[in-house]
This record gives C-alpha cells, sequence and structure tokens, in this order.
C-alpha cells in the first residue's frame, strides 16, 4: 500500500513539473508567427512563388526597388538602387546602385551580383520564371553591368509601372554569387542548398528550415538601412487555425496567420489580441463556362451574376473580412474605380433566364476545391442559384484535379480565386480578359476579341491617362459580356498580440511587400 | 462437529454448488469420507459424480463460480473449510499434494520442467530457486524413473505423456507430502503406460509412506492399489469399504451395477450397463438420487436421501435396503 | 410419403416441423437466453435500434432540412429551438445529425454488400481449388493487408475522387480481405468432408458444389464478423471524411461535420461535439453487440 | 520448421508481397487521369508550362515504361523526386519518419502497458467492479473517433485547464538535441532534461489520444487470453503447489496469456500508423502521416507512393517482427 502511494505521488510530481513547462511567453526580441507551413517549398527568390515563403523570401532578399503602400495606392520606392531611368523608347532601364552594399556576411554587393541573380532566374526557369521572360520580355543578354554601380536591362517596352513592380517583386531578390556557386551542386546553381540556406543582403538571415516544425530567421547587422529592431522572426508551423487560435490567445505565438473569419471575429475587442486587416491580392470569382450550353447565352451568364447573394458571401461567409469588388482590378492598382454594377435581384435574373429560354432552369456542376472557404462559397453560390431554377450540384475536387479539369475548359461552373502575380493591372486583365494568354478567359472559353484586343492594347499603352481610360472600358465591356461573377476581394488578416506594434504597417503590402523590419515589441 | 472416524481426513456434509447460465449445480450434496495415515483410498464413480469436486475441495481450490454451502474438511487437527487463503498455501503442497489427470496440460507450456518442480521444492524448502533446489529436483527425477539430463530442460510439449506424468508424480513427491490426491492419473495414458506409472505410484507411496486418494472410474485399477474404496453417485458417497468387501460384497444396487459392467478375465456373464443416465444435477432427483435408476427403490427412497450407515464393521451404505434394524443400531 | 404428409392436419404439421426442428429452437433459444443474460449485448441492441429508427424516420423526427442553410441563423448554441445548435451556414446540427444516420447506414449496406462480395469470391476461390490458385490469392490478400487500412482507403479516395460513394468503394476494398480469410478457410473445411467428395462422385460440378455447399456454409461465420467489422466501417468512413477524403458537403456524414466544425471549437464547440458523439455512440452500440455475439458464440459458455 | 527456415521463409514472402505492394500503389496513383503537375504548378500557370514540366518529369512516357524505371528506383531505394517540395522523396521520409515512429512507439508503449493491466486485472476480477470499469473503458476505447477526441482533449487539456501544449514536438525555444531524430531518445543521449521533459509534455496527449484504441483492444484480448490461461490445467496445478496468487498470476498465467497479446501488438501497430494520419493532422505533429495526407491533396504522386510504401514496409517489418518474437516466445512453435 505504501509503496503505491509512493508511486503515485512520484507521477503526480513528475506531471505537475511537466506542465510547469508550458508556459512560455515569447521573448522581447523576436516574433513569433504560427502559420500552416504546408506550401513552404523552398527559400529561393529564383523559384519561390507563392505569398506566404514569399513573405520570408522578401525579408531575406534586398531588391533594387521596393514596391510598398502610400496612401492605398502601390508606389515604387529606392533600395539597393537609388535611382534610376529609363530611356525614351521605354525599353532600356538603367538602375544605379548606392555604394557600399554588402551581403549579411560582409562581402560586397556590386551590379554583378544583381546581373547574376536575374540571368539565374532566366536560366532555372522555375515557378516565376515567366514574369521576366514573358510579361518583360528578357532574355540573359538584356541584362548587363556596364560598372559595378550600373545595371542596365533592355525589356520588351512594357509599361512602366509593370517593369518597376517586377524589378521589386520576390523574383528580382540579389544572391551573393559567391556563396551560391560554392554550394552549387550538379549545375543546380544553388538550389538545393537555397532552399534551407541563404546568401542575402536583406534585413534578415535564414538560419534554419525544419521541415514542418518552424522556420527561423535571425536579423542581418549588415543591412543597408541598420538592423531590424526583432532579432528572431520564427514561423512555427501550426497546419490547424484552432491550435493558431489557442497559442495566440495564450501568448505562445505573436500572430496567427491562417485565423478563420469566424474565429478573428470572435478576437475583437478581446483584452490581448487585435485584428490586423489589408486587401488581399486576389480575386473570388465564379466562373462559367461560356462555351457550354446555357452559358453560352449572355443573358443567362446576367443571370447568374444577379442571382449571386453577394452581401450574404461578404457578411455571413467572409463575416466582413472582404470587399465588394466586382471587377477583376484588386482596390490600389492602377486603373481602379469602385465599380460595382451588379447585386442579387432575383425576379430581374428570373427574367434574363426566361428571356434567353431558361425559364425552367437547367441543372449544373459547380466544381470547387476542398478548402474551408470555397466549399462554403460553393454552398451559397449553389442555394442562389436554386432560386432562379438551376439545379446545381457540388463536385468538390482536389486543387490539382480541379485545376487539370478547368484547363481543359471541362468545368461548367468553377468557384475559384486567381491570386495577383504582380500589382499592376496587366497582371489582371489579360487572364480576366485575353483569352489568347490561355488563362482564366480561355479556360472560361470566353473568345472575345474585343476584350482580347483591348487588353492588349492596353498592355502596351505606356501613357497613363490612356491606358487608365482603357481598362475603364474593358471593365465595363467586361462586367456586361464576361463569363465571371466576382465575388469579393478578400481582406487578409492577422490575430496579433497586442505587444507587437507595427504589425500593421509590415502586412500592408501583404503579397507585394511584407515588411518585419517595421515591427517592435 | 461430526465424530471423527479417520486419523488423517475427516469430510463431513460437504456440500458444493456451482452456479452456471443453467441455474444452480448441486455437485456434492453432503459428501461423507474420511481416512487414516498411510491409507489407499480409491474413490470412484461414473464421470460427474463428484470425485474430482471432492478433491478439489480437499484441496481448497473450489472457485468461482462454485462454493462450498456448508460442511467440514478437517485435515489432521486443521478444519480446512474455515482456513484463510494464505495458510492454506502452506498446506496445498506442502502436505497435501495432487497429480492430474492429463498431465501434459498440466504442465506450464512456457516453462522448462526443471524449473516447475524446483518451484514446488523451493516453496516446500523455504529456499530461492538456485543450485542446491536443483540438485533435489535431479534427485527427484531420478526418483520418478527419469533421466534429469535429458529431460531436466525440457518444455512439456516435448514429453510423452507418461514422462510428463513421471514429473508431476516427482512434483507432487518433492514435499513428501502425507496426503497425495490422484486424479484419474492414468486415464490420458496409454495402458502399458498405465500399469507402469501405477507401478511407479505404489512403490514410491511405499517408499515415503503417503496417503493417497486415487481417483478413477476404473474399478480394476481400484481394486489393484486400494486398500478402502469409496463409491460416489450424483454427488453422494454411497458405499464405502475395504476394497475386498466391495468386491466380493457389494452393498448398494449402484457398487453392484458398476460391478456389473467391469470386463474380468475368464467372466463368462454379459457385461451389463446400468439403465437410465446420469441425473441433471440441477434438478437432481428427490430422495435417493439413484432411485429413477433403482429397481429397488421404495417409497421412502423417493422422498429422503438415506444416510451413511455402518452395516459391518468398516462397511459402510447408503441405501434404505438395509434394514431398519442397522439404521437403528447406527443411531444408538 | 408425400401423401402422409398432405394427410396430415395443419396442427401436426406444424408439430412435426417443430419437432424435426427441435435442435435448431433449442439452440436458438439458447441463444436468447445467453443474449438476455449479457446485458453489454442487450444495450448495443437497443442503440443499434434506436440508431436505425432514426434513420428510418429521419423526417419525422425533424422539421429543418439538413442542407438548407440560413445565413440568419448561423452558429446559433444549442436552444430549445435548435436542441444542437446550427452550424456556420445556419443548418441545424441535430437535423444534420439525424439525417447522417441515414448516410452512416447507407455506407455499411454498401460497403458491406460489395466488400463481402469480393472477400467471398477471392476467398472460396481459394481455399475450394487449393494450389496454386490458393497460394496467388492469397498473397493478392496479403499485398492488401500489408497497407495500413485508414492508409490505403486514403490514397485510394483521393485518386478516385472524394465523394461518398468513392468512400465506399476504397473502403470495401481495404475491408474485403477479412471475408476472403474466412471464405478461405470454411471452404477448405467443407472441401474436406466426406460427403463432398460423394457429390463430386456422382457428377456434380466445381460451381454447383460451391454454390450449393461451400457457400451456404461460409455465409454464417462471414456475418457474424460483418456485425463484429461495423463500427469499423463506420470509423473508417468518419476518418476519411474528416480528412476532407470522404463524403462531400452537404452530405451530412458525421465524420465531415466533426470536420466542418473544428475551425469553431474554441467557440462554438457544439458543431463538432454532437456529430462526433453520435459517431461514439453507434460505434460503441455496434461494439457492444459484437462483443455480446463474441461472447455467445463463446463455445464454453455455450456448454 | 526451424525458426531460422521459418524467418527466412516469411523474409521471402515479404519481399513478395513487398514488390506486389508497390505495383498496387503505382496502378493506383497513376493509371488514373489528374494533374499532378498542375497542382505542383498552381492554378495561374499557363497550359505550355504545364506541359513542359510534364515532359521535364517523364509523366508523358508510356505507362509500362514509367513503371519499369520506377520499379528499377525501388530497388534502389529511391522513390523519386517529390514533385512539390523538390526534394528526393526518401530525404522527405527520413525526415519526417522519426516524428511518426517516436509518436507510435510512445503510443505503443502506453498501450501496452495500461491494455496489459487493464486485461490481467479485468480478468483476476472478473465481474467485480475493476472489470466492468476496464470494459467500459475499452469497449469506449474502440468506439471513439481518434479525430474527435483528440480535438476535444486539446480543448480540455491546452485551453482550459492550460496543463499541457497545444502541439507540436517542442516548445519553441527549447532546442533539443538532434541525433537520431527521435527527440525523447535525443535528449537522454544528451542529458538534456529540460529537453526531455518538454519533449514528454508534448507526446503524452497525441499518444494517449493514438494509443487509447490500441490499449482498448490489447486489454480486451488480454482479458479472454487470461480468463482462458487462468482455466487451464496447469493454472489449477501451480495453485495445488501451494504457490501465491501472485505467483499463479503473474509468473504463470500471465507469460502464457501474453502470447496471443503479441499478435495483437503487431495488428496495433497498423492502426496505430493510420490513426497517426489523423493525431498528427490535430496536433501539428511533423509526421509522415501528415506529408502523405498532404502529398494526397495535391496528388504528388511519387511522394504518396514512396510514402505509402514506406509506411506499408515498416508495417510489414513490425509484423514480421511480431511473428518471429511470437514463434520465440511459444515453445510449442520451436520444435
Amino acid at each position: 500500500m505504501l509503496k503505491k502511494m509512493y508511486l503515485w505521488t512520484i507521477l503526480i510530481v513528475l506531471f505537475l513539473s511537466l506542465t510547469c513547462l508550458t508556459n512560455a511567453t515569447t521573448p522581447k526580441d523576436a516574433l513569433v508567427i504560427g502559420a500552416n507551413t504546408e506550401i513552404f517549398i523552398t527559400n529561393d527568390p529564383g523559384v519561390s512563388f507563392e505569398v506566404l515563403p514569399n513573405a520570408m523570401v522578401q525579408n531575406i532578399y534586398a531588391k533594387l526597388v521596393s514596391v510598398v503602400v502610400k496612401d492605398k495606392q502601390f508606389i515604387t520606392v529606392p533600395g539597393l538602387a537609388e535611382s534610376w531611368e529609363v530611356a525614351p523608347d521605354g525599353k532600356t532601364w538603367t538602375f544605379h546602385l548606392r555604394k557600399g552594399l554588402v551581403f549579411a556576411d560582409g562581402d560586397p554587393l556590386k551590379a554583378d551580383a544583381v546581373v547574376y541573380s536575374f540571368q539565374r532566374v532566366l536560366k532555372l526557369q522555375k515557378s516565376p520564371c515567366w514574369l521576366f521572360s514573358d510579361v518583360l520580355g528578357l532574355t540573359e543578354e538584356s541584362i548587363a553591368a556596364p560598372d559595378d554601380y550600373t545595371v542596365k536591362i533592355v525589356t520588351n517596352g512594357a509599361p512602366s509601372n509593370v517593369v518597376l513592380t517586377m524589378v521589386g517583386n520576390t523574383l528580382s531578390g540579389v544572391l551573393n554569387p559567391r556563396v551560391v556557386k560554392e554550394h552549387e551542386v550538379d549545375g543546380d546553381m544553388g538550389q538545393a542548398w537555397l532552399m534551407d540556406h541563404s546568401a542575402g543582403a536583406g534585413p534578415y538571415n535564414l538560419e534554419e528550415w525544419d521541415r514542418k516544425i518552424k522556420v527561423v530567421l535571425k536579423a542581418n547587422e549588415n543591412y543597408w538601412r541598420g538592423a531590424p529592431k526583432i532579432k528572431t522572426v520564427i514561423l512555427q508551423d501550426i497546419p490547424e487555425p484552432t491550435d493558431q487560435l489557442l497559442l495566440l490567445k495564450k501568448g505562445d505565438i505573436d500572430v496567427a496567420w491562417d485565423l478563420t473569419a469566424e474565429q478573428a471575429n470572435s478576437l475583437k475587442g478581446g483584452p490581448d489580441v487585435s485584428i490586423v486587416t489589408t486587401p488581399g491580392q486576389s480575386d473570388e470569382y465564379v466562373g462559367m463556362n461560356a462555351g457550354w450550353g446555357p452559358f453560352k447565352d449572355v443573358r443567362v451568364r446576367q443571370a447568374v451574376k444577379y442571382a449571386i447573394d453577394y452581401n450574404a458571401i461578404i457578411d455571413k461567409v467572409m463575416t466582413g473580412f472582404a470587399i465588394n469588388n466586382q471587377q477583376f482590378l484588386p482596390v490600389g492598382y492602377f486603373g481602379y474605380v469602385e465599380n460595382n454594377p451588379y447585386y442579387q435581384d432575383i425576379e430581374k435574373a428570373k427574367t434574363l433566364m426566361a428571356e434567353a429560354g431558361y425559364a425552367d432552369g437547367f441543372d449544373v456542376e459547380i466544381v470547387t476545391n476542398t478548402t474551408e472557404r470555397r466549399k462554403t462559397e460553393a454552398v451559397v453560390v449553389q442555394e442562389n442559384l436554386a432560386k432562379i431554377g438551376i439545379r446545381a450540384t457540388i463536385n468538390l475536387m482536389q486543387a490539382s484535379q480541379m485545376y487539370a479539369k478547368f484547363r481543359e475548359q471541362g468545368l461548367q461552373i468553377i468557384v475559384a480565386g486567381w491570386g495577383v502575380d504582380y500589382p499592376d493591372a496587366d497582371a489582371l486583365s489579360n487572364p480576366f480578359a485575353n483569352y489568347r494568354v490561355k488563362q482564366l478567359a480561355w479556360r472560361c472559353v470566353w473568345y472575345d476579341d474585343y476584350a482580347a484586343d483591348l487588353t492588349e492594347a492596353a498592355s502596351k499603352e505606356i501613357n497613363e491617362d490612356r491606358r487608365f481610360q482603357m481598362y475603364q472600358d474593358l471593365t465595363n465591356y467586361w462586367h456586361i459580356y464576361g463569363p465571371f461573377a466576382m465575388m469579393y476581394q478578400p481582406i487578409q488578416f492577422w490575430g496579433v498580440r497586442n505587444e507587437v506594434k507595427n504589425y500593421d504597417k509590415a502586412a500592408e503590402g501583404y503579397s507585394v511587400h511584407y515588411d518585419l523590419t517595421e515591427v517592435y515589441k | 462437529m461430526q465424530k471423527v472416524r479417520g486419523d488423517l481426513l475427516n469430510i463431513s456434509k460437504l456440500k458444493v454448488v456451482f452456479y452456471t447460465y443453467r441455474g444452480i449445480i448441486k455437485a456434492l450434496n453432503g459428501v461423507e469420507l474420511w481416512m487414516n495415515k498411510g491409507e489407499r483410498l480409491g474413490i470412484v464413480g461414473e464421470t460427474g459424480c463428484g470425485k474430482s469436486v471432492t478433491a478439489l475441495s480437499i484441496m481448497g481450490l473450489i472457485e468461482q463460480p462454485g462454493e462450498i454451502m456448508e460442511g467440514d474438511i478437517l485435515f489432521g487437527d486443521k478444519l480446512l473449510t474455515s482456513m484463510q487463503e494464505t495458510s492454506l498455501i502452506n498446506i496445498r503442497g506442502k502436505e497435501i499434494s495432487m497429480i492430474f489427470q492429463e498431465p501434459n496440460a498440466a504442465l506450464n507450456p512456457v516453462m522448462k520442467v526443471g524449473f516447475q518442480i524446483a518451484e514446488s521444492i523451493s516453496k516446500v524448502k523455504n529456499k530461492k530457486i538456485g543450485k542446491e533446489v536443483y540438485v533435489e529436483v535431479r534427485r527427484m527425477l531420478e526418483i520418478a524413473g527419469l533421466d534429469w539430463e535429458r529431460t531436466i530442460n525440457l518444455y512439456p510439449h516435448e514429453l510423452s505423456g507418461g514422462m510428463a506424468q513421471r514429473v508431476m508424480i516427482a512434483m507432487a513427491l518433492s514435499s513428501n507430502p502425507k496426503l497425495l490426491i490422484a486424479d484419474e492419473p492414468t486415464s490420458a495414458l496409454d495402458v502399458t503406460i498405465q500399469a507402469q506409472i501405477l507401478e511407479l505410484l505404489d512403490e514410491l507411496v511405499k517408499k515415503f509412506g503417503n496417503a493417497v486418494i486415487l481417483i478413477t472410474h476404473n474399478m480394476g485399477v481400484a481394486a489393484e492399489f486400494c486398500d478402502k474404496m469409496a463409491v460416489m453417485y450424483a454427488g453422494n458417497m454411497v458405499e464405502y469399504a475395504r476394497t475386498t468387501n466391495i468386491f466380493e460384497n457389494p452393498h448398494h444396487p449402484y457398487t453392484r451395477g458398476l460391478l456389473k459392467a467391469v470386463p474380468k478375465i475368464g467372466r463368462t456373464d454379459e457385461l451389463q450397463s446400468i439403465p437410465g443416465i446420469v441425473p441433471d444435477l440441477v434438478n437432481p432427483p428427490s430422495g435417493c438420487r439413484f432411485h429413477p435408476r433403482c429397481k429397488h427403490a421404495m417409497d421412502i427412497c423417493r422422498k429422503d436421501f438415506p444416510p451413511l450407515v455402518e452395516i459391518k464393521s468398516d462397511h459402510y451404505v447408503a441405501c434404505y435396503l438395509y434394514g431398519k434394524e442397522d439404521i437403528q443400531n447406527a443411531n444408538s | 410419403m408425400l401423401n402422409t404428409v398432405k394427410n396430415i392436419g395443419q396442427k401436426e404439421k406444424i408439430k412435426l416441423f417443430l419437432e424435426q426442428r427441435k435442435p435448431i429452437i433449442e439452440d436458438w433459444k439458447h441463444t436468447y437466453y445467453l443474449w438476455k443474460s449479457t446485458p453489454l449485448a442487450m444495450i448495443g441492441t437497443v442503440i443499434i435500434f434506436i440508431f436505425l429508427t432514426i434513420a428510418i424516420f429521419a423526417p419525422l423526427l425533424t422539421s429543418y432540412s439538413p442542407t438548407e442553410q440560413f445565413m440568419e441563423e448561423r452558429l446559433l448554441s444549442p436552444s430549445s429551438q435548435h436542441i444542437f445548435g446550427t452550424d456556420q451556414y445556419g443548418r441545424d446540427i441535430f437535423s444534420r445529425v439525424v439525417y447522417g444516420a441515414r448516410v452512416e447506414v447507407w455506407i455499411i449496406f454498401i460497403v458491406s454488400i460489395i466488400s463481402v462480395m469480393i472477400g467471398i469470391i477471392v476467398g472460396i476461390t481459394a481455399g475450394y481449388f487449393g494450389g496454386a490458385v490458393d497460394e496467388i490469392l492469397m498473397r493478392i490478400t496479403d499485398m492488401f493487408l500489408a497497407f495500413p487500412r485508414l492508409i490505403l482507403a486514403m490514397v485510394l479516395t483521393a485518386v478516385l475522387g472524394p465523394n461518398l460513394t468513392n468512400t465506399m468503394i476504397a473502403i470495401s476494398l481495404v475491408d474485403w480481405t477479412v471475408y476472403a480469410r474466412l471464405g478461405r478457410a470454411e471452404a477448405m473445411k467443407v472441401k474436406s468432408q466426406p460427403y463432398i467428395e460423394a457429390i463430386r462422385a456422382v457428377g456434380a460440378k466445381d460451381l454447383r458444389i460451391i454454390a450449393f455447399h461451400v457457400l451456404p456454409m461460409s455465409i454464417s461465420p462471414v456475418i457474424v464478423q460483418l456485425t463484429l467489422r461495423m463500427g469499423t466501417i463506420i470509423l473508417t468512413a468518419a476518418g476519411l471524411g474528416f480528412l476532407g477524403l470522404g463524403a462531400q458537403p452537404p452530405t451530412p456524414e458525421w465524420g465531415a461535420i466533426v470536420s466542418d466544425g473544428r475551425n469553431y471549437l474554441v467557440n462554438q464547440w457544439w458543431i463538432s461535439t454532437f456529430p462526433g458523439m453520435a459517431i461514439a455512440f453507434v460505434v460503441l452500440g455496434f461494439n457492444l453487440l459484437g462483443d455480446g455475439i463474441r461472447d455467445i458464440l463463446d463455445p464454453r459458455l455455450r456448454r | 520448421m526451424k525458426l531460422g527456415t521459418y524467418i527466412i521463409k516469411r523474409i521471402f514472402l515479404m519481399v513478395i508481397v513487398m514488390l506486389g505492394v508497390a505495383t498496387i500503389v503505382f496502378f493506383i496513383t497513376r493509371v488514373i487521369p489528374a494533374d499532378p503537375v498542375g497542382a505542383i504548378l498552381g492554378g495561374n500557370a499557363p497550359i505550355e508550362r504545364v506541359d513542359e514540366m510534364r515532359h521535364q518529369l517523364g509523366l508523358d512516357k508510356p505507362i509500362t515504361l514509367q513503371f519499369i524505371d520506377y520499379i528499377k528506383g525501388i530497388v534502389h531505394a529511391d522513390f523519386g523526386i517529390s514533385l512539390k517540395s523538390n526534394r528526393p522523396v526518401l530525404k522527405d521520409i527520413i525526415n519526417y519518419f522519426p516524428a511518426t515512429i517516436e509518436l507510435a512507439i510512445a503510443s505503443m508503449i502506453f498501450a501496452v502497458v495500461v491494455g496489459v493491466v487493464l486485461g490481467v486485472y479485468s480478468a483476476i476480477y472478473r465481474n467485480k467492479p475493476i472489470d466492468h470499469f476496464s470494459r467500459i473503458f475499452s469497449i469506449l476505447g474502440v468506439s471513439m473517433p481518434v479525430f474527435w477526441l483528440g480535438l476535444l482533449l486539446l480543448l480540455l487539456f491546452y485551453y482550459h485547464l492550460d496543463l499541457l501544449p497545444g502541439g507540436g514536438r517542442n516548445s519553441l525555444f527549447i532546442f533539443s538535441p538532434r541525433i537520431t531524430g527521435l527527440l525523447l531518445l535525443d535528449s537522454i543521449i544528451a542529458g538534456d532534461w529540460i529537453a526531455f521533459w518538454d519533449g514528454l509534455s508534448h507526446i503524452i496527449l497525441p499518444a494517449f489520444v493514438l494509443g487509447y484504441a490500441s490499449a482498448a483492444s490489447i486489454a480486451r484480448i488480454m482479458r479472454a487470453s487470461m480468463l482462458d490461461i487462468l482455466r487451464q490445467d496447469f493454472i489449477r496445478t501451480a495453485k495445488s503447489k501451494g504457490l501465491s496468487k501472485r505467483v499463479v498470476i503473474y509468473r504463470h498465467a500471465l507469460k502464457n496469456a501474453l502470447i496471443p497479446v503479441v499478435t495483437i501488438i503487431g495488428l496495433s501497430f497498423g492502426s496505430l500508423l493510420s490513426g497517426a494520419v489523423l493525431t498528427e493532422t490535430i496536433f501539428s505533429w511533423p509526421g509522415l502521416g501528415r506529408y502523405i495526407v498532404n502529398a494526397l491533396l495535391v496528388l504528388d504522386y511519387p511522394a504518396v507512393t514512396g510514402g505509402t510504401l514506406f509506411i506499408a514496409f515498416v508495417y510489414s517489418l513490425a509484423n514480421l517482427v511480431v511473428d518471429i518474437s511470437y514463434a520465440a516466445l511459444d515453445p510449442r512453435m520451436r520444435v
């Protein structure tokens, strides 16, 4: 009996000593971000192409220029280059580097490093490469360094906003050629090594990437704008939003990246945590296959646009974390003017259906992927369509299968989103209105030459006023004929502990410019 | 307390029941039994008549769902039925040992036989299992007629039935118990082996001077081995006498029936079985449990159970056929 | 012979019938007795009975549709109006759970049929023909057994495309091995019976022997095993649903509902809790029943 | 059959079965049309890039050629390159597997200890309160969905009671040493007790949730087996030798009763690996289960085939070990 008591005492003491360890708060000079790091593939600027890893890469690699938000508009400010000019032909760009720049390891940063990094992107041919090769028309020969402090590139004459946003994009991060070459294996230009190491000149170094556990960044004391205040940034892998919420509330993490809208709302007005928001760089749309049955008729497409309860989706599904924006241009982009012609009007929609000869409706399949939000949206759209007689079934596919079918023009209705590749109108008008680039418009079989011509013209127009007007015309035309019902532009939000200051400034540019140097505690 | 009739063991009015889903099985119904030191007693009867239950009762091994309802078991001067489990442990294996019907199944399949004997010895001698104990193990194996070098490290499944039973005997006798209970020790063995085992048992018991209860359904085996015999039927002792008396002058109709069913060399009359079937012990017949199969059954047999009376010296029978005067004699 | 049977009255016929069936009836009586004296089995039976009743009478038990959304009534906590509360679409959880019972019954039904069919065919073929056929079929069975169940089911649904039908197919493709082994053992047992030899001697074909002699013998152990496995089937389906690889919305599959609610767990605990309880409850019922059946069939108890 | 021959035969069979398993996995994942490449490149990529990458990966080759390449690779323990992480699948597996095996072992230890103890007590005190408790515990264990139990316990122990951590293998600022990849073992080797306690506190909940069902089934089998053994003749012999109840139960009964339980341990290992998929998701456990699920969601074929094959291999290996130790445990098998 005594022996048993003894055993129990030991067990209880052990248990208590275990539990003592769990109350750790994050140190003052460290920032812990909880996120689902599933999409992390690499920290290589020439390869990375997803929002979350890009957010880290942006803090590891410095660029010639930075695209930042000012007065809710994206503008370009100097980075490694203190100034730049474009030749009258609109094609030849010259960037002048600051003097005395160094990489994190102390090596000097000169023009040859920029050239090497840009050429590397083109050589690697990875996901972001097309931004250089297709959008800017760069080749390896068109990038040069006349001297140590000058970089010259020759483009295909893309508008200046496009060029500058691209040079300020993640893929333009400057690598230290010496280090990269040292770790080259089988001519991979350091790809394997750069997955979990860094060779940059940004505010942070990549200290460690323990896959599916954490990514650790350490401050770069040699950063040209001065070392950041937060010395350690940890991106902790927490796949479940609920876990993120719990950890955030307890102070085990400072920032939660993937909360659900519902959870974010539950945090509002709480004592320790606030919600930081910024417009997301993406569109959520309902795409109709304009080459399929009833959707060939523009009136049916309009009927669908009138059937959708935009307010319900924004208020209830997104619980307010969305902007009613029915055009392809996100808020704050060149060419954006508020223009939302559609609202739920069942009568009007029914009339349009009747005019098109579908008074009794028809059967259709909605396809979307398995994420929580898309599921919800699809279910709401299904309900809405039922009100005008369209009998929809939902088919949830994994993203892979969905996009495969979509690329084969094989879907009837898709509920999906489009993430912006670079912050210029061009990055959206092409996929949504120009079928010739074989992106969204093509996948929805919307072969409209007027829209395509207008898109292409706008993307080459150097005169800003004329270009602006072209986008207005395109938007209006697209609203009437296009095969898309734009549900909303999401608002990106984070749960942030109140000790963390200035996170809103850091995250304002979201996928374009995520700058942790702003943050302090 | 009943009168003490034997100086080693006295069982009186022993009632044991088993609770089962079919109802309560009245396995023993007031068994009377006694024996003296060094005596050899045979308990015979058909399967299910309560022989093994009696043996287990003596060992104190009646367990759930069984229970000793009433009655006493007096071993020497110790009243086993009122003893605690902790004290019973000191009697089992030390003063009373037991060997079983299926020797292979009665040995633990995952332990070497040497160890199993050593366990017994260490218990009796109160010594840790070690070299000393194993010396004794070897001796016992030799005594049981086994080559210890060959057998000591074998597992039970590697032994033949005869060898296994020798191991059991070695184990049971290692403590030189006052009483050895052998529950059908040979019925699972080949006939030739049976004889060998009985011979061994006979020889050893003679040597050590143990009292033996031999449980068997084989009258021949009992006749050969035992001084006295007790005949059981459906949970009762029906006749108890010297072996010669039982064979030459059986009284109880059941004993007679049993003897008629025994084949003998030179026997010319036909073998007879007892008509009727063994009674269901959940709902046993009233009165004498044998009455439904008895051609001499009287009214009283259906009502009351006949007491065990001494009709001659050392010859007890539980049957109303044997005169009132005998009963009166017994009572006076 | 026939005439005599014809001539006797109805009552005698019944009597005769009962007389002939006496051992079977006794056996059933005994089983009934054991069942009655095994409280766990009784509780299990009652749970399963409730489960089936709910599935059958789902529309009578709730006035809400399991799929229709009321965005005005989203995320309400349990109240007299919605006794299990509502989910993020304003759907009544209670009615989703109630209609979910139908989905689960359907899953069990289909999976049982498919997996037993595959299992029996493979098992009997292997056991009856023996030799190389047996060796090959059993190695194939081993290959399926080499995967942890859920993982194989997961891969299958993911590749087939996650939806209810494919979930059922996937679970069946994982589950048949159990019946194959049973069927094989049974077939081998029957095959070695002398009367089969006799039947074969009078010229019966293999197919006929399998259909009329082997198959009927295999059925009862398979049925028993099936009862024991029904709980597992539900758990597997729910696990797939939880991973998003099972039934898809708005199908009210219990695992999927738990999964739906997990992002709301902290503030709206009811969404996940009730369907989870439903799963636990029904699986408990099957397990209790299965345990009971095991006890009842235990030859030691049947003595 | 000699134990040696038996082992050789089992290993030979296992090789054949594993080859079959590889074939099954290949055809399951390749024959059905779907587009892994598109998934990897994301929704934005134009079709030309998709075709290009498909060609790069050799996915446009005839299926038979792909199969031959695949089998050749497997024989050399090369599962190909993950489409998603762009690394050799084997490297990924080596990265994630220790977490899974650590969790599985911890759960197994929990399951065996709890299952055996409960089963034994249950059998000894049959139909007494402890037996009822243990039977209810077991039957609940095999009835509750792992993921649901995990969610509820997390909510209770982490959020409401604040007793245990909310997920992951260790706390953020406790840096555990890396030697074998098994955190607990590593921290013992390195003598880092803080890391050890930290790791232990993290593994408690997932190991409990994962091991519960197995503990339950082990308890169930243990009870039945123990009851069966307690009815055996040799137990009566042991008792008749005057051995104490303790010795009879622990020395004589338990050793015999454990033999069938060993088989169940092998089978439980399968359900642990299955359950790990769910538990790892809920407890943010960076293991192979989650790796496979995530690979499945984007149809990263090399990762799925590699991961699944590896799990099947580990499971078969575990069963092999169990079968052999079964044979070794029971002297009757050693003829």
